[in-house]
């Protein structure tokens, strides 16, 4: 058997690396496709009404959205696992509920803050908890989280509650200059502040990579040791605190608590992580594609504002469509690119 | 008992797990020594990859005890197993297919600085360990998907080996893989075991067991049969510990099924004929025919491309130069439905991710194949289906014999008898068996071999794959050579040697 | 007894009847039956009738799931169903005759034909995810209903029309023998031919399906197209149960339920092994939940509490996991003393 | 159509033609849908250019469109708030870009009466207790009376409101009893449905209130499936006064309903046109609401626009 021994080495050597290359980057089209969607449609907007185009109209959708930014980015973590939180527009009413009121009772709103991200952050352990030991599938068991949140919120007040609470006002009118007659508000910067945080988690600590390993085969990565149980766990965690923070945030945008605020907000950063990029069966996809995700639907209503001659059920059409042109243009430059 | 002073650094008394209908263990008792090589030998289904699970807190024990280095265990999980130092490659693939090649390896320990994973020594770190084994052609940071189950097998072992183990399992590590790399795997082996190391090894390759290992305890139906050395212990006495037959039986296991030879004479027009054939950023130009009758095998090292040929001949990839004759017509396949449709089967190595429908029975798999051809409105009647699974269960001797088990909880080797019933039913006219005996034991081994011959007596084209070249050389009529993606050699198998395939690989000229 | 309770449906069954005896015990004749006007009329024939749009979105969203997807439009479906059944009807010249009716559900069953193959098209052909490709229709298939409706209710008096979902026929309601059949339809058609065991192939590995020459393609269309004419007959059931179509509301959250019921009846979302009976009884938990709410008379503001509750509880009883460690607790001091006793052997 | 090009050329520029951005909250039902209607057709009549936009129930999307149309400097912006509080920043950022700000339909609870120039629209405490004062007025003999309530969307300000206010009213009455209630999300198949729970938990039920007309209309078809007769054994009245609702009045199946319109249109237009002239308008606007019996709705059912 003496020829193997000099003869092994070369055979693929050459070739496989560079293809291996190419196959690589094709993880990163679908979300590529999107930031570059998203860029055209900003164009096209910019295109049909003058005033479109503007920094301000931008930053704006950051404005709009921090909520659902912090949102994503904890949806994000919970669909890489290949699981799913339908809990998460509820929490932020709960959120809201529980610091309206208590901020009307005269608590101090640092106070107010961290019981909100306790009572989130706890709420999706037990959830996670449950999801973990009892092998329940997580979508019954966000949803019952879901149902539970908002009923607490009916049981605090079915009236919606407002907020006069200097730092919450203050939070809520602040404006950050930026050069350029532009502004941001201070939720932005934490929302990107958290984006920036989920990044380096995802990418940079081993429990964002067992993150990524469970969604690719929950049994393989059990197998190779790593702490699936604990991991799955704190997903849930993080996605309830993301929810709080999230709560509280758009406590600062909107300075109130109310029962049925943020209805059907588990749909929304669902349907921004899926648009970015991520696969729902886990595994694939990546914190800043969900960002751009929520930043395609928020220029999809800014259309819509834009527009101003759409009746109601033309909204809802014209939204359809264009989140259809989106992904089947999504679909065609990703298949491109693989 | 000549090591009765030292401690076994794993001891298992007394094992018992039973799966709903199976005792899969029953009263196994075990030991493993430092510094040894230990093979765990058996039939499939005996029991061994349970017996692994078990040590490694996969599967929970129903009763027995296991001790680690003289402390009484139970692992709960395999991270625990992991962290009290065994590292364990299971028998099936078990990587992350999403994550690059440099991630599996080192999952979970990944080096750090000041909390954050210092990627630049993961490639690092990676490099040193594939380099080990002496694949440096593999690149760290390309996804594991990408890759074949032969490579995907081997970075599984670069992933155990890296960690600083005091027991090293390995469930058939070389299923897939070629005689090279089988070296290089018992070089790193052997000095694993100078450096102290105990090392459990599962497979079916005697010749590998003889090699490298220094125990063996062999399993029958769940039962300890016993625990041997393996200079003491004559290979046929070996086989007839694992199939509790005796020897008389043996001797015709033993025996090489003779090929009578098929005529493919100047006026017989292949079954399939392929010129040209190739896709873009695969393999190219491959010129091959197979004539009805014929085995033709497949040779070539790993990442020659053999997978990628079958697929082409498939329609699994769709072929984008070169045409394809089939009896003399030319065809377009451009999907396995087409395929089939043309009476071609296609076996594949993958079985986890290209066979199994793991939560359907050995039945509804077993007849998935004729069923999809037939539609889904023309059911296979119940009658017809009992009598086909009751067919090839006997044919094949797949074990349980129970056509409603999952065929998950099969193992590995039932399962890879089951996948070859799906194709065998249908009656293909050309059957592509890519690694057919992957994980088979002897006895069905040499049972599918002479299987391969008699469906080609039959008149059925064969393609036969497999990492084995005596396997290759011993079934096919002739054999064509694979290099660097592309077809370099075609041999008629009359007294060729594996020395002489060898020489054409390293040549490249025929 | 022991092999009945490790039957796959047992615990749904067993908290469905839970759920019953709970309503039997805050009201002694829950469970009567009585004649009146030649149909039967209680409490349960209640809950079947309510049920039956769940139960039928639910069986089409059971064998979408099976293939790994999800069908998020149906209740749009069930608006546009609604919509144009009443639409015609109002608009027809003959309103009350049996012929409009028909035409009616024709058009209902049409148009959900057109709307599954949108979907199985954008599932299968495309390859959109099914959550996000569903998305579409869930939202542009609204505005579709409100488009038809103009945003308000149409009603309509047509007899005809209106036994579909709030007839009776040999004294049951006519919308239960609706969905009787098509569950029986749904079951034959699933284990009578293959494509039971095909659709869970493709759900539970694509990938081998395919090189199994299963025809993918087909079957998700299939079933996205069940889903939604299945969908809209719910529509036609809802819509002729008031006699009104309401397109910014009818079918609103359906989806939801819908998904609850697969999942409570045992169904996993992930795809693959299936059960309709399941699914039913899934959907009768939810529905006969909503009824415990008004026979125990829960306020409005805690319902959602007691339903979180309920399904919880509910989940916690299927589950295995937490079956065993009741057990365990319940029978705790034995093994764990034999577990100790055996280590100390073992030292 | 043709507005976005007209819509930046308004603005501040000399042009008479006013434009007036309309964030609406839904279309969540067919009187949101009248309402939607009778602004953009008063709009019209009235030469007013209107951008509207449709919330989705979602107060966000509402603070969005507001957003926008300060970007786009429209000269009036009108709204009907999904919900009263948490309109402070947004309403400041109007004022700072000096575009006035009407409410409609509902009020915001912002102490700053100066964030919006008035509010237009009904009072829904009021409905209930009109719809309250008539079952008081009507029950004169001492006997029981039980009421079984209908709620519309749990926690939304209707619901709340006319909840409210019904139970004001009936406290002057002690024979009056709420025996049961339930919610009826404001559709036709919730008072449906609610309804034949109700007819099999009660024995006797006197009187139903619901908090819609939709809810009243399921209401009814249970209670003809449960073969009695409604507006005689069972007394139903409703709030809103659609069309159908007054249909059924004037059958006779239900028996009182307390008007609350959705034609605002043209009180919007009149008021917008005003609050850009500098003039002063009022800080509250009721509508013009009127409740029917049986008899009024026989007569004016004809000449119902909705
Ligand atoms: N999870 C399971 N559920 C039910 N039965 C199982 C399960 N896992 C294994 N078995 C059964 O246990 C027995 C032993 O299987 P095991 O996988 O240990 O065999 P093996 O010796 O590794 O065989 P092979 O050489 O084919 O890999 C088989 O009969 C198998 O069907
Ligand atoms: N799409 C791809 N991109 C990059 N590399 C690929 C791709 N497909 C296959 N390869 C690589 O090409 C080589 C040839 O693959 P193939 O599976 O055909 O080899 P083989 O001859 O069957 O050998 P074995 O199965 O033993 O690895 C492998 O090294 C594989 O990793
Ligand atoms: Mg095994
Ligand atoms: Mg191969």
């Amino acid at each position: 058997m003496s020829p193997l021994s000099t003869l092994t080495p070369l055979t693929v050597k050459k070739s496989s690396p560079a293809r291996n290359r190419l196959r690589g980057g094709a993880r990163y089209a679908p979300t590529l496709a999107t930031v570059g969607l998203f860029i055209a449609m900003f164009a096209v907007g910019a295109g049909m009404y003058p005033s479109f185009l503007s920094g301000q109209v931008f930053l704006n959708l950051f404005i709009d959205n921090t909520f659902l930014i912090v949102l994503a980015v904890g949806m994000t973590f919970v669909i890489l696992t290949g699981g799913i939180d339908l809990s998460v527009g509820a929490v932020v009413a709960l959120s809201m509920m529980v610091s309206a009121t208590l901020l009307q009772q005269g608590w101090n709103p640092g106070a107010v803050i961290v019981l909100v991200l306790l009572i989130g952050g706890g709420l999706g352990l037990l959830m996670g908890l449950v999801i973990q030991y009892f092998d329940i599938q997580p979508f019954i068991v966000t949803l019952a989280g879901m149902f539970l949140a908002r009923g607490l919120c009916y049981v605090i007040s079915l009236d919606s509650i407002p907020v006069t609470e200097g730092f919450f006002t203050g939070m809520a009118q602040a404006q950050i200059p930026l050069p350029g007659d532009l502004f941001v508000s201070p939720g932005v910067l934490l929302a990107l502040g958290i984006v920036t945080v989920a990044f380096f988690v995802l990418h940079h600590t081993r429990f964002g990579r067992t993150v990524y390993a469970i969604g690719g085969n929950e049994h393989s990565a059990m197998l190779m040791g790593l702490p699936v149980k604990a991991t799955k766990i704190l997903v849930y965690a993080l996605s309830g605190l993301c929810s709080a923070i999230a709560g509280i945030l758009f406590s600062f945008y909107s300075l109130s608590g109310y029962s049925l605020a943020a209805q059907g907000m588990e749909l929304d950063a669902i349907a921004a992580v899926v648009i970015g990029g991520t696969l729902l069966t886990g595994g694939t996809g990546y914190v800043l594609g969900s960002v751009v995700g929520v930043l395609v639907l928020g220029i999809v209503q800014t259309f819509i504002a834009y527009d101003g001659t759409l009746s109601s059920w033309w909204t809802k059409i014209v939204i359809g469509g264009l989140l259809l042109v989106f992904i089947l243009l999504q679909r065609l430059f990703a298949r491109k690119a693989g | 008992m000549r090591m009765n002073e030292i401690v076994p650094v794993v001891e298992m008394t007394d094992i018992a797990i039973g799966f709903p209908g199976v005792k899969a263990l029953d009263g196994v008792d075990f030991r493993l020594f430092q510094g040894e090589v230990h093979a765990l030998m058996g039939e499939n289904g005996a029991g061994k990859s349970t017996l692994i699970k078990a040590l490694t807190g996969v599967y929970a024990i129903d009763s027995g005890t296991i001790t680690v280095l003289g402390e009484p265990k139970r692992f709960s999980t395999p991270g625990e197993s992991q962290a009290a130092g065994i590292s364990t490659v299971y028998q099936e693939v078990n990587l992350c297919p999403n994550l690059t090649v440099e991630e599996n390896v080192l999952l979970g320990r990944e080096p750090r600085r000041r909390g954050s994973i210092d990627w630049k020594g993961v490639r690092t770190r990676t490099r040193e360990v594939l380099a080990e084994l002496q694949l440096d052609h593999i690149d760290p940071g390309s996804l594991l998907s990408t890759h074949s189950i032969a490579v995907q097998q081997l970075i599984a072992i670069a992933r155990s080996v890296e960690i600083n183990a005091k027991v090293l399992i390995l469930d058939e590590p070389t299923s897939s893989l070629d005689a090279d790399e089988v070296r290089q795997l018992f070089r790193v082996i052997r000095d694993l075991r100078n450096r102290r190391v105990a090392i459990l090894f599962v497979s079916h390759f005697l010749e590998q067991v003889y090699e490298i290992s220094d125990r063996m305890t062999v399993l029958r139906n769940g039962k300890l049969v016993g625990e041997y050395l393996t200079r003491d212990l004559s290979r046929m006495s070996l086989i007839s510990k694992m199939i509790g037959k005796d020897m008389e039986a043996l001797a015709e296991l033993d025996q090489a099924p003779a090929r009578t030879r098929a005529s493919n004479g100047a006026g017989v027009t292949p079954f399939i004929e392929a010129k040209g054939l190739g896709r873009k950023g695969s393999v190219s130009n491959v010129d091959l025919s197979i004539y009805p009758g014929e085995v033709v095998g497949l040779a070539g090292l790993l990442g020659a491309g053999r997978t990628e040929i079958a697929r082409l001949f498939f329609g699994a990839d769709k072929a984008d130069e070169g045409s394809i004759k089939i009896k003399g017509a030319g065809q377009r396949i451009r999907s396995p439905r087409t395929a089939i449709d043309k009476h071609i089967g296609f076996c594949s190595e993958d079985r986890k991710e290209e066979g199994l429908i793991g939560e359907l029975t050995v039945r509804d798999n077993l007849v998935l194949v004729m069923q999809a051809s037939k539609g889904w409105a023309r059911r296979i009647p119940r009658r017809v289906q009992d009598e086909l699974v009751a067919e090839y269960i006997e044919a094949l001797d797949i074990r349980p014999a129970n056509p409603d088990a999952l065929i998950k909880n099969l193992s590995g080797g039932n399962q890879q008898k089951v996948l070859l019933a799906r194709w065998l039913v249908t009656h293909p006219e050309l059957l592509i068996l890519d690694e057919p005996t992957r994980g088979i034991d002897i006895g069905a081994k040499t049972q599918i071999q002479k299987l391969v011959n008699k469906l080609a007596a039959d008149g059925m084209s064969i393609l036969f794959i497999s990492s084995e070249l005596e396997e290759v050389l011993r079934v096919s009529d002739r054999v064509a050579v694979i290099k660097d993606r592309a077809l370099v050699a075609e041999i008629n198998n009359d007294d060729v040697s594996v020395e002489d395939v060898m020489t054409v690989i390293a040549g490249g000229a025929q | 007894m022991k092999s009945l309770l490790k039957h796959r449906l047992a615990w749904p069954v067993i908290a469905l009847a839970a759920l019953l005896l709970l309503n039997q015990v805050f009201k002694p004749d829950f469970m009567s039956l009585r004649m009146q006007d030649g149909h039967l009329y209680g409490s349960l024939i209640d809950i079947m009738r309510n049920g039956a749009p769940t139960i039928l979105i639910a069986l089409g969203m059971t064998l979408v799931i099976a293939t790994r997807g999800i069908d998020l439009s149906v209740g749009a479906v069930v608006a546009i169903a609604g919509a144009a059944s009443c639409a015609y009807i109002a608009a027809s010249p003959e309103p009350g005759s049996p012929v409009t009716a028909a035409t009616a559900v024709l058009i209902a069953v049409v148009a959900a034909l057109a709307l599954g193959v949108w979907n199985g098209f954008l599932v299968s052909t495309i390859g959109v995810q099914p959550i996000i490709a569903t998305l579409v229709l869930m939202t542009a298939g609204r505005g579709v209903a409100q488009l038809i409706t103009g945003g308000q209710i149409v009603s309509v008096s047509n007899d005809s029309y209106k036994s579909i979902g709030a007839g009776y026929l040999f004294t049951l309601p006519v919308s239960i023998l609706i969905t009787a059949a098509v569950f029986a339809l749904a079951a034959v058609l699933t284990r009578r031919t293959a494509l039971g065991t095909l659709i869970e192939a493709v759900g539970i590995n694509p990938v081998a399906s395919r090189l199994a020459g299963l025809r993918a393609r087909n079957i998700i269309w299939i079933v996205y197209v069940f889903s939604a004419v299945c969908a809209a007959i719910a529509g036609l059931m809802i819509s002729s149960n008031v006699t009104a179509a309401d397109a910014n509301n009818a079918g609103l959250y359906i989806e939801m339920d819908a998904i609850l019921a697969v999942v409570i009846g045992g169904t996993s979302l992930a795809g693959g092994r299936y059960t309709l009976v399941g699914t039913v009884v899934g959907a009768f938990i939810i529905q006969t939940l909503t009824t415990t709410v008004y026979t125990l008379g829960i306020p409005p503001e805690v319902t959602l509490v007691f339903k979180a509750l309920v399904v919880i509880t509910v989940c916690l009883l299927q589950a295995p996991k937490a079956r065993n460690l009741l057990s365990r607790l319940k029978a705790a001091p034995k093994p764990a003393a034999q577990e100790a006793a055996k280590e100390k052997v073992a030292i | 159509g043709g507005t976005a090009g007209a819509g930046s050329a308004a603005g501040n520029s000399g042009d008479d033609k006013i434009t007036m951005g309309f964030a609406q909250v839904g279309a969540e039902s067919g009187w949101r849908t009248a309402n939607t209607k009778s602004v953009q057709d008063s709009a019209k009549k009235a030469g007013v250019d209107l951008k509207f936009s449709d919330a989705q129930q979602k107060q966000e999307n509402q603070i969005k469109a507001i957003r926008s149309y300060i970007q786009q400097k429209v000269d009036v912006i009108a709204f009907s708030p999904v919900v009263e509080s948490g309109w402070d920043t947004v309403l400041k950022e109007a004022k700072n870009a000096k575009i006035p700000v009407i409410l409609t339909d509902r009020a915001v609870d912002s102490s700053d009466k100066t964030l919006y120039k008035t509010f237009l629209g009904s009072d829904f405490v009021e409905e209930g207790k009109k719809a309250g004062e008539w079952l008081v007025e009507q029950s004169k003999a001492s006997e029981p009376v039980n009421i079984v309530e209908i709620q519309g969307t749990t926690g939304s300000a209707p619901a709340n409101d006319r909840k409210e206010g019904f139970a004001e009213a009936i406290k002057a009455d002690p024979d009056l009893k709420i025996v049961a209630s339930q919610s009826g999300d404001f559709t036709r198949s919730g008072g449906k449905q609610v309804m034949e729970a109700f007819l099999k938990n009660n024995a006797d039920i006197d009187v139903v209130f619901a908090h819609n007309d939709d809810e009243g209309l399921g209401a009814i078809e249970a209670i003809e499936a449960a073969g009695k007769v409604p507006g005689k054994d069972i007394k139903i009245i409703t709030i809103d006064a659609v069309k159908d609702g007054m249909t059924a009045l004037s059958n006779g199946k239900i028996n009182y309903i307390v008007e609350c319109s959705p034609m605002l249109g043209d009180q919007l237009m009149d008021l917008a046109k005003k609050v850009i002239a500098g003039e002063s308008v009022p800080e509250r606007v009721v509508t013009e609401e009127t409740t029917f019996t049986q008899e009024q709705a026989k007569q004016v059912l004809a000449s119902r626009p909705y």
